[in-house]
């Protein structure tokens, strides 16, 4: 196939690619959440870690708490990420009841890999950039923005994330919870 | 409790009736004379040895509003020092770990030793540029160093520190608490201290004031209701509800003494746990959804049954240490600060332990579950969060200001606690850790507070049981 | 206004010259002070009743700086609460509006009955989890239930409560305001009440002192000048300016008496409107850019000269009634509060009211109206709350704080309005109905108030008359 | 047509939505009111609802207030919208004097349904999500976030917006005022 | 080359602008400042101008500061862009140490002219608009929004950047300093 | 200095041991003192009289916390005025620059003049809408008009302010610095004033108090190790280093006096330079990376010796005249003002300066070099900004707050300048100027301060000689 015809297998699976996160998004802050749980692989790694302030030339090996090791905001599996559904649907989840008014705003996506290729890709990289807004009750407000860093897998057809490692650029959380999803 | 025992704290604090006003979570003079009378001279936990655990590393933290510089020098010994030039006060340390001989100032440079070698005390102004030139050696640099705190104690590897000269000793501070305490920071088979903290540290701010997070870890087993979803969704380690209940089923087994609330009148200390005992109730299973984990607690069981032998155990749910400092003892297992960030306003650190020499799986395993239990994405901890959230926001009103809070579950139905000299402790559900917390925080608001700040020269135990019903 | 009279008061405010200091508008100690005297004793506006339509159906709104329900029981009784828990204060309703036959605190799940057949009392503590086990049935629930407003009126439907038992009946309050508030309430057709609220309270937040609301609506007719760029791109309902102006324009045709502003000194209330009268001016078609709102209007018209016959009746286009409840009568119709959040914020909550049994197109069109009008997004409003916004910042100033404002306009030639027994009118452009609002203003801030908050006992009205130039 | 054009009709119809929204996006912030009038039809619906706090299994029927029938922020036609404009072109409407710096950020385009279909689609549902953000005279700065359910109708051969409900994600509001448009 | 070809040829440019972005976003934000350094021409012009409060009328000429004869916030060229990089890396710039946490999401990203043509361009206008998060030690946090107008050329077949006029949406600026790049 | 000398002031302020409580840079109760008396009694800076070459032009500045509106009329007089509405202090101008005849107030339209022939004043009251029908001719608004300040000075186009009408004259109050703010002002020629503003004002926030840049700028020398990183990269116009280092280098040459840190004990001013001299030292290249720069440099260099033949002159590094205009004197060259808002964050405005005549291309290359240098992307000025911040949020600390901060470098060691009467100087780096401005913050915030806000009755220069050491 010359290039023209992959650059477009490209632009075809960008647009796939963002449609993929376009929806996810919506069904988060429509509060379609087991829809939500049906788009991640039952193996999916969502992970997010703490920041640290360190000196200049040691960002590598302490800036962000070690996956599997340290403490986290988040590491865990599609288990656990039921269960925060399943409490948020108790209704008396107090800390999301009356539930909050969530948006994702999700920019700079881009795949970063694929494999085997392009065209018939069944695996791929994708960073890309979010600005979560939560407002609640009468006007807490928090601004989340950061990067999401996924694996996604084509399972029966359809693209689901297998792995989500999510950098919020925060180091001590200006949150008093983080009762929603990344 | 009269007026003439707590001054001023009895304006805000009625002990014999129970009752507290709101304004103590609110008021900006309320907050400020705080930070002198409370944070200024009660011992405070400010981190780990296992934090430091190499020549000239250091860990930044806080003592109530204030930043704190914790080093170790080469010869091992631990500093906590303001982190504050003398100069101009920048901050002379903005990292929040890592490892360094000398703090030197962005600002004007002057450089602040970690090292007792480096000048004639740790903390001590090393370095003053152009010192003759300038200076013409008259400043006299002994007076100008870091501001180290006035005392430190390592406790099994837990670093406290005070303000305050005349603060009584660190093990007098803690009194009888020592047994729970020890319980959190001990190896699960008994060794003394042999615990660790997992790397990173959860921070974060709450809209709440400091003082609810205290009173609810110190005795509030009442909000269980409020953990209702979490139960119903099971994050437990074998399944069930959010965390193993480790009592004994079977006919005649060995049980430890009853659950109860467990406090401290004349320290303000407080826990929920088991009164002290002196053998292993039977091995209760944990952590079944993970064989492993399940082996390893079998495994140190019997190893703490031979290691502890006859001696005083105690079993520790949750406490609070007056005044900041609460812990998780059992599942999960953390310590955690709540530092004031104003009035309405507070920081919450959180510090998880594991075994220090625990198999890795066995650590993955808790560390996962801590994560999930606790801390702002914790399912459990984020309703806490909300509760505080909006207490503290209704304690300011206008109209609300005039009803105070109630405090009388239980109210004189203390009983002396067995096998501790200053405890009490009552077995049903109870508000008595919390008014022993803030009958212990009006002294200490009290100016002429003096010798009651000495636990053993203080009168809260006898009185609180001289005031028992009949 | 002698110091005498109004003690405290008159440190900020001066009746006879005209003056009033900056700092009312900015000052956190004065704020504090109208939290306790002002909103603490006046009578404040809470909602409609058509808000909560069915049995335990529940509208959380303010009062002041703080969060109430209004509840309905299933008897149709109404009642008022304070929104926080007596135990530790938890926001025990956190929605805005809905159907509940019990409050139950997230926290500990206290549980508030709203209804006086589950308890002793409505808001009485209706549950207390284990109640009899840990409170050992000490704890006297009837003292404990949510905090009842001390007085509610129900006025055609508009809810009111004050938290001060010793405030004046409702009717004493409101005074001679009755017959302006009855014509934002009642029915077009001259039927008493039959207003309803249109689903949907807009809620904003605005930079402003909460003052500035409150006087702009009482009387400032001066400002028009401010809402050029609206009047110039017609936004009224007969397409010209920004509303109709129900002026008869043939010869000889019935009037009715001069448009005027009209306050009450004793009560601080103020409107601006037609004098009393006794017989309806002739038909002033109004929306004819919509035909079928026209058809409306002309028709309740005759049915209001029908159903009122000889009585007497006010036409109100702008009023407030003390403190902070204000209204736009004819065009716009809504009902409107200021909110105070601290000295430099207020909350604007907006109820907008059409007559309940007009059609649904005529509904229709108004909602439209108002909505173009009104509110954040209304093409007029927006300058208002610009103008309050900076006026407000510009209070702070040191140098400005040495310059009071001037509220000289008119005074002095206020005249005892016909028809009404407790009133002054003017009928030009005039600062009367300002000054009357912060003379009262004053006498709420003075601690030694008493009888004046009695209208019928206060002497405003007399002294006001009595310094009238000849 | 095969899939693969099929596909990249879609990528062209998707390409082309986005440009008209960057488009609008810039006439509002360079503040060229008049042509962004022309990108609305003449029966535009332009609705705004008020949000609430509810308890959770009745968000459906009482989160927001509905349109025609209740109180909401925005409720409108081309004629209000119009008279906005003219109303800051007055160049003494106060609220707008001087001119805030308003900058819309529009992310998350995705169009949900085509009629009669992609190719020659003549009427589109499309949804977007923005951060609309407003700074003023020294340091009045309010962020407003939400999303953007339209309908485009082709009108002589160019797009327009022919309904526009705005979700903004805020129960009471956080602003002063709404002197500008979304 | 039909219509729908030239079509394709803009959906590629597009596309391969949109990426563009997103590299130089991700080499900002991991900061690897020298390879950004790489993507700026040698002459390249760096603006970004004040902004004024000002009657209704005088936008235009009164709004912004003037390049080359005005202050302004940033007027420069590749040279003093190549000192602020190496300043940061000196470890001892003291409001980048330790670093800030920063994130760039870009977004309405616009080719308003391609020159020769689409097809086989070799220099591009380009509008794009910006939310740049920055949190840093314990609770510092910005967030600045704006407009990038862009020339991009192409230089031995890789699109740099030869010009950027940065419109910040703020007058006062509402941060302690500007340590970071736009 | 003693406690009777300084009274408030000597509660925060030891001169005579070097020592400064940290309080003064967070404390709410001390900035709300600062507005009063400082703010509202010493000369304050508010713009340049080339931002508004033609008649009616305006810009709107500040004076401490305050909106003020500078204005020239047609007769070219400059006026400064608070810029709020006497009516309800709506701001009535919301513009940053512009031309106006008149001040319109949004809100209800009271119309301010700028011109003495629309109204019997500038800033007068020149509009009233419906003045006679509803003032009824009554309102005098010979006192309502804008507040003018008390005093304004054009010093070589700088145009400086005071609202008090006590204060000494600008000349008075500038004493001796005058030849140090010529050296800012002034053509590069030699030629009084001749130099002119770039257009645009930069303008931005720091969480600073605003004493740390005045103090940075009048005399903190010390801190330049916090600028190594500037250094290294090397920003300066020929290339080395942050600026150009004019110091002859060859044998024999003409040198100017010894650059030292002088300061005003009687005024509250400083500057580091060089001595009064009457001589220029030899010609030294600068901007060498810029041909057609060093030219011009080199050509006025010749016309400044023969402009100024042996008139004395000064050289001007940075210099702060109290309170709070410092300025950059040689490269960069600019005046800015450090606005208080509220005690932990400031407003800093910077004008930069360059000769009114000089060629295009040489304003080019100054302007980009200020840029580099200076501001909030200033490679240099960034780490300042950074120091000031942290060193204000350290200041507030409960237990930090007891360790005041340290001015003690060079304390006794002060030296009368020569060639000037009220100054001393110090050639080594030292804290003197700091101290010169603290002393005199400290007389300004003394209620009693009465005759020592009048330089030329003030007893800080012979105090501080007296205290020399031998
Ligand atoms: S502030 Fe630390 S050396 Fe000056
Ligand atoms: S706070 Fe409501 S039950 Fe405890
Ligand atoms: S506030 Fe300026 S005219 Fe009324
Ligand atoms: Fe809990
Ligand atoms: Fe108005
Ligand atoms: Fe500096």
């Amino acid at each position: 196939m010359n290039t023209r015809e992959s650059a477009i297998d490209a632009l075809l699976l960008q647009r796939e690619i963002e449609t993929f996160y376009y929806v996810e998004a919506e069904l988060l802050d429509e509060r379609r959440f087991e829809e939500w749980l049906d788009l991640l692989t039952d193996d999916i790694v969502y992970f997010m870690p703490l920041r640290r302030n360190v000196k200049f030339g040691s960002q590598d090996e302490a800036e962000n708490s070690v996956e599997g090791v340290d403490a986290a905001w988040f590491d865990e599996g599609k288990h656990t990420l039921t269960q925060r559904v399943a409490q948020i649907k108790t209704g008396i989840h107090w800390a999301e009841e009356p539930l909050s008014r969530v948006r994702h705003l999700v920019t700079n996506v881009q795949v970063t890999d694929a494999g085997p290729g392009i065209a018939g890709a069944r695996e791929l990289g994708v960073k890309s950039r979010f600005l979560v807004y939560r407002n609640r009750v009468d006007d807490e407000t928090d601004i989340f923005v950061g990067q999401r860093a996924d694996r996604l897998r084509k399972v029966d057809g359809a693209w689901k994330v297998a792995r989500r490692v999510i950098l919020l650029d925060q180091s001590t959380l200006l949150a008093k919870n983080l009762t929603f999803f990344f | 409790m009269t007026a003439t025992q707590t001054g001023n704290g009895a304006r805000w604090v009625d002990i014999e009736r129970g009752i507290i006003g709101r304004d103590i979570f609110v008021s900006d003079e309320i907050y400020a004379r705080e930070m002198q009378q409370v944070f200024g001279r009660a011992w405070l936990f400010v981190g780990h040895q296992s934090q430091i655990p190499n020549p000239y590393d250091f860990f930044v933290s806080r003592m109530g509003a204030e930043s704190v510089i914790m080093t170790r020098e080469k010869t091992g010994q631990i500093h906590v020092f303001l982190n504050t030039c003398r100069h101009r006060g920048m901050k002379v340390c903005r990292y929040d770990q890592g490892n360094a001989r000398v703090f030197t100032c962005p600002y004007h440079a002057w450089s602040y030793s970690v090292d007792g070698n480096l000048t004639s005390a740790p903390g001590g102004l090393a370095g003053v540029p152009q010192y003759k030139a300038i200076y013409h050696d008259e400043l006299d640099k002994s007076q100008w160093g870091l501001v180290p705190v006035a005392k430190i104690a390592n406790y099994k590897g837990s670093i406290w520190a005070s303000w305050d000269a005349d603060a009584p000793e660190f093990e007098t501070y803690i009194g009888g608490m020592k047994l729970y305490l020890d319980a959190v920071l001990d190896h699960r088979d008994g060794r003394p201290g042999g615990s660790e903290i997992i790397g990173g540290i959860q921070k974060w701010k709450v809209p709440s004031n400091w003082k609810f997070g205290a009173e609810n870890f110190i005795g509030d087993l009442y909000h269980i209701t409020s953990h209702r979803s979490v139960d119903m969704v099971s994050i437990g380690p074998s399944g069930a509800g959010r965390r193993d209940t480790p009592i004994v089923k079977h006919q005649g087994a060995k049980r430890p003494p009853p659950f109860a609330s467990i406090g401290f009148p004349n320290h303000g200390h407080g826990v929920i746990g088991n009164l002290p005992h002196y053998e292993e109730q039977d091995y209760v299973p944990q952590f079944t959804l993970t064989p492993e984990v399940e082996e390893y607690y079998r495994h140190i069981y019997h190893a703490r049954v031979a290691n502890l032998g006859g001696q005083k155990r105690g079993l520790a749910a949750v406490g609070t240490i007056f005044p900041n400092l609460s812990f998780h003892g059992m599942q999960p297992r953390a310590l955690f600060t709540w530092h004031p960030n104003g009035p309405r306003e507070m920081e919450i650190w959180k510090w998880y332990l594991v075994d220090a020499d625990a198999p890795a799986a066995v650590k993955d395993v808790l560390r996962r579950y801590y994560l999930r239990y606790a801390g702002p994405a914790g399912l459990t901890e984020q309703d806490d969060m909300e509760n505080w959230n909006y207490a503290t926001s209704a304690s300011a009103g206008m109209e609300a200001g005039r009803y105070p809070y109630n405090y009388q579950m239980g109210l004189g139905y203390e009983r002396p606690a067995p096998d501790l000299t200053d405890a009490v402790y009552t077995t049903a559900v109870t508000e008595q850790n919390q008014r022993i917390f803030y009958q212990r925080w009006a002294q200490y608001m009290d100016a002429e507070s003096g010798d009651r700040l000495h636990p053993e020269r203080n009168s809260n135990f006898a009185d609180m049981l001289a005031r028992r019903r009949a």
